[in-house]
């Protein structure tokens, strides 16, 4: 089994939710999270000083495949979160040991 | 001042009458500080079903009045002749012709629909009051009939007795603005409901401890005691019913130093008992004293106001542990700041002010007593009643998951999160 | 009540002007209670956005009034004499000498101050409706040239016609305190405005359904309703211009039973419709019932007032229904209420109350179609011309990451984050 | 118009009076305002200290004024008499008895009682202000302490200089309702409550660039200066002590336009100066052109008001520029609106308007100049004892995570997370 | 070492916690995050259109422990989560490669 | 590759940001997490009635790096984010398949 995380902007997620669909992973979990990245963060101006908030807000999506999928998700994701401007984000897959659903107690692929 | 040829003047008429309205206007502001303060005190999953039954209480509350509240409390005929006017179907307000609803209709004090529109805000606070008490818990339909039947029948038959120049007032029985015949009855209507509905899950622990569960909106809350505070200035200065200025102004005198008292009271009494600086306590203790002065607002001077509301403010903190010991749950503090502080306030009548003395106190005792009696029984009944029928708790998993989702299918703060945007426009 | 020779008395002078400036203060409050209840109903990233807006709009309302609005809505010379007098550079206000802009003025009624400043909270409210319903895409300067323009001519000209004087006055045309010529022309303005601006992206998808795009905060939004009918009181009952007690009471309680009786309304047809308890169709409906009285406050018996806020209530969520349906997107509501009801309400006083009848319901017709064919083409044009010259829409980058950030750089709640006070600390 | 032999009519007398109340009950709710604009231009960890905080200073304010402030402030004695009357223990208030109190007190313009609780309103004020400046660092019973002190000593000593008939007064100084009275002074404690407090911790790095802090709640502080406006109708309204209709309505006029103007003035000069629509500008510019104008809000036409309020609104965003550069902090910018525009505003009377003079002008400067420096010396030198004594700044630690939690174990905004009712009700 | 993930019902996390007690698990770190699975998301109407949020508030809770502990972990925590219905989530384990405590500078087993 | 997860104390942010910019570590993405650990949590008086909210917020940094500079990224965290007191948190270093770039398309190393 295979996790995949992907910083996407939060501004592309519909379409990723798009993508997904079509590939048809329609179970994930997502968070959102700020990134540090060669994109500058938010500029913002309060009583007369300037502000670089730093950061942007991004959004943290996690899929739990078995591993002949990946592949595939990965190219669906990409090029559903791609805007080719600096900022996109990464993509990283790790292995996992074990998925179990509580539900069904069942494990890996038929926990899905 | 206002001898009986004098009130015939038509400008003291004039300005008397704008008085009242001036102090109507302050009164419904009142409706806008429960809801805030109601608001700020629940959790967030409970909001937009505390301000959605604020909305419907006003609303309610106003045409009720309107339609039956108004004649029984202040009725022109007695009791037989009421039935007998109902019963024909004669709901409504009547206007007195000409001169008898403007100049003639109070001594040149305020006009017939002055008088109805000043009393018919006062109607719908006590509703409010009960609100507050029985949040985060009780079914809204269920909730919204309690109100109908609690202000277009219990509350004014009350307020006849003393108001409505009944038995109460002959007896002697003081209170200038409500403390009992508001403010209490609204917290034997709200210690009836939490009674019955039993405390918010979770609320006490099976070792007796209490768990606190937070109000979402401390700037909300407090937001709404101030504007209480604003709205309280036409609640007990509109209760003058004349723009008098010696009296009005000793009410304001009164009214703000009482006010302002009950925050130092409680200031102390919750940093003595609980060694923080609660601001919950001080918002309680600024509308306590509130509520504590009421009965006497035009009875004490500024010092002896400075007591009541020390007092008030002092009682505080003390009947909130209290009912959290004996298990009543009550998220916004209505029964400790309403039915205690206003218990409080109509006997110092009877103790402090310029109708202090035994008699006084006896008969504050009686009107407190048997006001309390028959709101207490009349809202434990009408509760008791609609829960056999149809239930008055939500179910442990609409409690769980608050009643904005469950009850409305909505949320107080939607588009918090930056994925909003995108959820909504897909 | 006030004969020739009464109204020179002074103590009625001074008590009848002082409600009028209270209704003054009362009016003004209103301006925040739009701007609570715009905000509550936008997405937090257009917070910032929309209160820069009300707080841009109540400025160049006062200004403007005085620079040439009052003097366009009430000369005291011809249409010939005013474009000489504003061609010569005679801007601002002129006080008339002495007496004559005191106790002369308006027959003992209030000062040419006052006239003033009372109209002047009215003027800006127009604009003030245009803005929640063009809300969270339209640019910021051209929106407030628009504005400018619309407070500075376009509603003064129709405001001439009825209340100047006018031909509509002449005619019989009757708006006591403006459904249609401060509540509708707002609504029209709206109208043209979202015509012209387009939906939000993504409110609807491209099968006709509507996705619904819920405001950032109820609790706001309620605050906001609660403001507004509170500055209603002054909306209408400064309308009746004295502290005459009959009228200005009767105004009173026709305002608050419509306003209540709007929630209901709103209530028992958006259950029955939606088959759910939501709070942004009562809140609507409260304004409703609000705006549907204000054409006839003075015409209704309290049971008419009633049946004419149900009738507005009820209005609205049909009304927000067919809006969508149409593929109107308006964020807050102000078409339906404003504009909707307004219209409702104007004719409401052909067909209920003291002056019903066919001739007034013609006039009513003739005064509707006359004042919403002028605003709605005078704004139309406006936000043309400067859709052309300058576009009025921001783009859809900015859109989607909110108007706060790209036309403010400021963000309505910052902070909300552990991390917020480390960032701004390093 | 108020002829000796007209003054007696009883009408009048109670028309006034109420004007003056009603005018309180406006001043009052100034503190609310207040408190919001302070609490969203804080961070989210400080607003419960912020409320907690404006509670306590408004019964403070009431309290004390009441128990000598009012005394010290308006003696009927003079100085030695006044030591005397406190040496034996007589505080509190003293009703003249009969008429005296009442029609007889201020030749009919309101009673004694009024008097009062209009001026302990104001009281509290000054204290306000510089608990917006000295936010989200101080301890909070060393600034509970302090503000005690000014608000009943500071406060009324220059205050009897001018409006108790004192030495000020004698020169021709002229201070309407309060530029340098009540705003200078409160901002002159401001300034010396930052200057001794230092700046929060990272406002300022160390290359000398600024790193804003911003508030937590643009819709709380839009809010708040909305409220402040509606209640300085009552603030410059009231302080004309009568309802007479010329004046009142006029200074309403200045009022509105001075504050509208600000805004305007704020919004051009933040536009070059910043590029950018800052609302905390535009909001500071409104508070500016109402401190402005308060100083000659009855001396000023309503085109040389809109001057006043555009230049005040235009000294908003330098000033914060410039105690920035300075170094010192001021989150909610006090000093700029109510110490840099008092100063401007009660200059304006010797430079705009119809007391404009060389002569008046150096009356104004010598008040500017006596209470600048009387008041500074007794904060700075009060703050400075607290300082030796006890401290008046929180730890490091403290301000890191907030004054909210370290000061007052509690959270401004309680189950914003969804996990939260579960922790609740384990 | 190894790294439980469990995506879990926002309402069965005092279950959760008190289960973790009971095999003495006290240290874990958690946060919300928001789930698309097979149950549906919230239903909210505004202003008469029904409008289905997607998503469903969820917590993940994070906790690190030596391998040995693991299953037992999974166990307890599938056992406190489980309700049944559709929705009830997934534990997911990780193999780590190494854990350091920032106060002790200790690693693995010796940093919990 | 690897990855990198700090669960540290808010406080301590900025000083870890700091020291990573110092290691040439520009790029990473944050969220806030609660966490149970040795430290008790907030301590909240409401009403009388004392209440601890159990978890103390905390931040949780993520860095993808390649194998290398893991040691070194480590070692500056652990400086960065120590105060000696209880409560200080955690580094956790896992092994990642694979990180892809969204904009580049490019894989691992080459994606950073
Ligand atoms: N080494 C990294 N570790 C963790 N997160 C990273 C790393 N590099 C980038 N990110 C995340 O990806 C986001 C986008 O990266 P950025 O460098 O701005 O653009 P791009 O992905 O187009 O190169 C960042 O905001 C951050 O959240
Ligand atoms: N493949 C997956 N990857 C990541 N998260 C998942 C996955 N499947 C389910 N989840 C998470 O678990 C939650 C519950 O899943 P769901 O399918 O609704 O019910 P169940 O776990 O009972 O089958 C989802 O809301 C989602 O957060
Ligand atoms: N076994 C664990 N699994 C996951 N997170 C942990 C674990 N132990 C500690 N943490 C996280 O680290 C934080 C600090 O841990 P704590 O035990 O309080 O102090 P210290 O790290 O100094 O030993 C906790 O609040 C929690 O978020």
């Amino acid at each position: 089994m295979k996790k995949i995380e992907a910083i996407i902007r939060s501004s592309r997620f519909d379409e990723v939710k798009a993508a997904l669909s079509e590939a048809d992973i329609n179970f994930f979990t997502f968070t959102e999270v700020k990134g540090f990245g060669k994109q500058k963060g938010e500029h913002v101006v309060y009583r007369g000083a300037v502000y670089d908030v730093g950061y942007i807000a991004r959004l943290l999506i996690q899929i739990i495949l078995p591993d002949n999928q990946v592949e595939h998700a990965v190219e669906h994701i990409r090029k559903a979160a791609y805007t080719g401007e600096i900022g996109d984000g990464k993509i990283i897959v790790t292995h996992i040991e074990e998925v179990i659903s509580i539900r069904t107690s069942k494990r890996n692929e038929e926990a899905l | 001042m206002y001898q009986n040829q004098e009130w015939m003047n038509e400008s003291l008429f004039v300005v008397n009458n704008l008085w009242i309205l001036v102090a109507t206007v302050l009164v419904f502001v009142m409706h806008l500080g429960f809801s805030a303060l109601e608001t700020g005190f629940v959790r967030q999953k409970n909001a937009v079903n505390i301000l959605f039954k604020n909305c419907m209480i006003i609303a309610i509350g106003l045409i009720t009045y309107w339609f039956c509240g108004f004649n029984l409390m202040y009725p022109d005929v007695n009791l037989v002749g009421l039935v007998a006017k109902f019963g024909i179907g004669d709901f409504g307000l009547n206007l007195p012709a000409g001169d008898d609803g403007l100049l003639l209709y109070a001594e040149g004090q305020y006009t017939y629909y002055t008088d109805f529109i000043f009393q018919a805000m006062f109607a719908a606070t006590c509703c409010t009051i009960v609100s507050g008490a029985v949040a985060e818990r009780i079914k809204l339909m269920p909730f919204l009939l309690f109100c109908t039947v609690f202000v277009s029948i219990c509350y004014p038959m009350t307020g006849m007795w003393k108001w409505g120049g009944g038995w109460l007032d002959s007896l002697g029985f003081y209170d200038f603005a409500g403390s009992t015949i508001v403010h209490s009855v609204g917290g034997w209507g709200a210690l009836a409901g939490i009674i019955l509905l039993g405390a918010r899950r979770g609320k006490y622990r099976s070792d007796g401890s209490v768990v606190p569960i937070p109000g979402h909106s401390m700037p909300f809350a407090t937001l709404g005691v101030f504007l209480l505070w604003f709205g309280w200035f036409g609640f007990n200065g509109g209760s003058v019913l004349s723009a008098d200025p010696g009296a009005v102004s000793l009410v304001f005198v009164t009214t703000a130093l009482a006010g302002a008292a009950g925050a130092i009271g409680a200031f102390f009494v919750a940093r003595s008992i609980f060694k923080s600086y609660d601001l919950s306590m001080v918002l309680n203790g600024i509308l306590g004293g509130l509520v504590g002065i009421t009965a006497g607002a035009d009875l004490m001077t500024p010092g002896q106001s400075i007591l009541v509301g020390l007092v008030a403010g002092a009682l505080i903190p003390m009947a909130v542990v209290i009912f959290d010991r004996i298990k009543l749950d009550d998220p916004v503090g209505a029964t400790s700041v309403h039915l205690v502080c206003g218990i409080w306030g109509t006997l110092a009548v009877g103790l402090i002010g310029s109708q202090a003395g035994l008699g006084q106190l006896l008969a504050q005792i009686t009107g407190i007593a048997a006001i309390g009696v028959f709101t207490f029984s009349f809202s434990f009944g009408t509760f008791y009643l609609i829960k056999k029928v149809s239930g008055i708790r939500v179910s442990e998993e609409q409690e769980l998951r608050g009643l904005d989702i469950t009850e409305h299918e909505m949320e107080a703060y939607s588009g918090t999160v930056n994925v909003a945007y995108d959820m909504a426009v897909e």
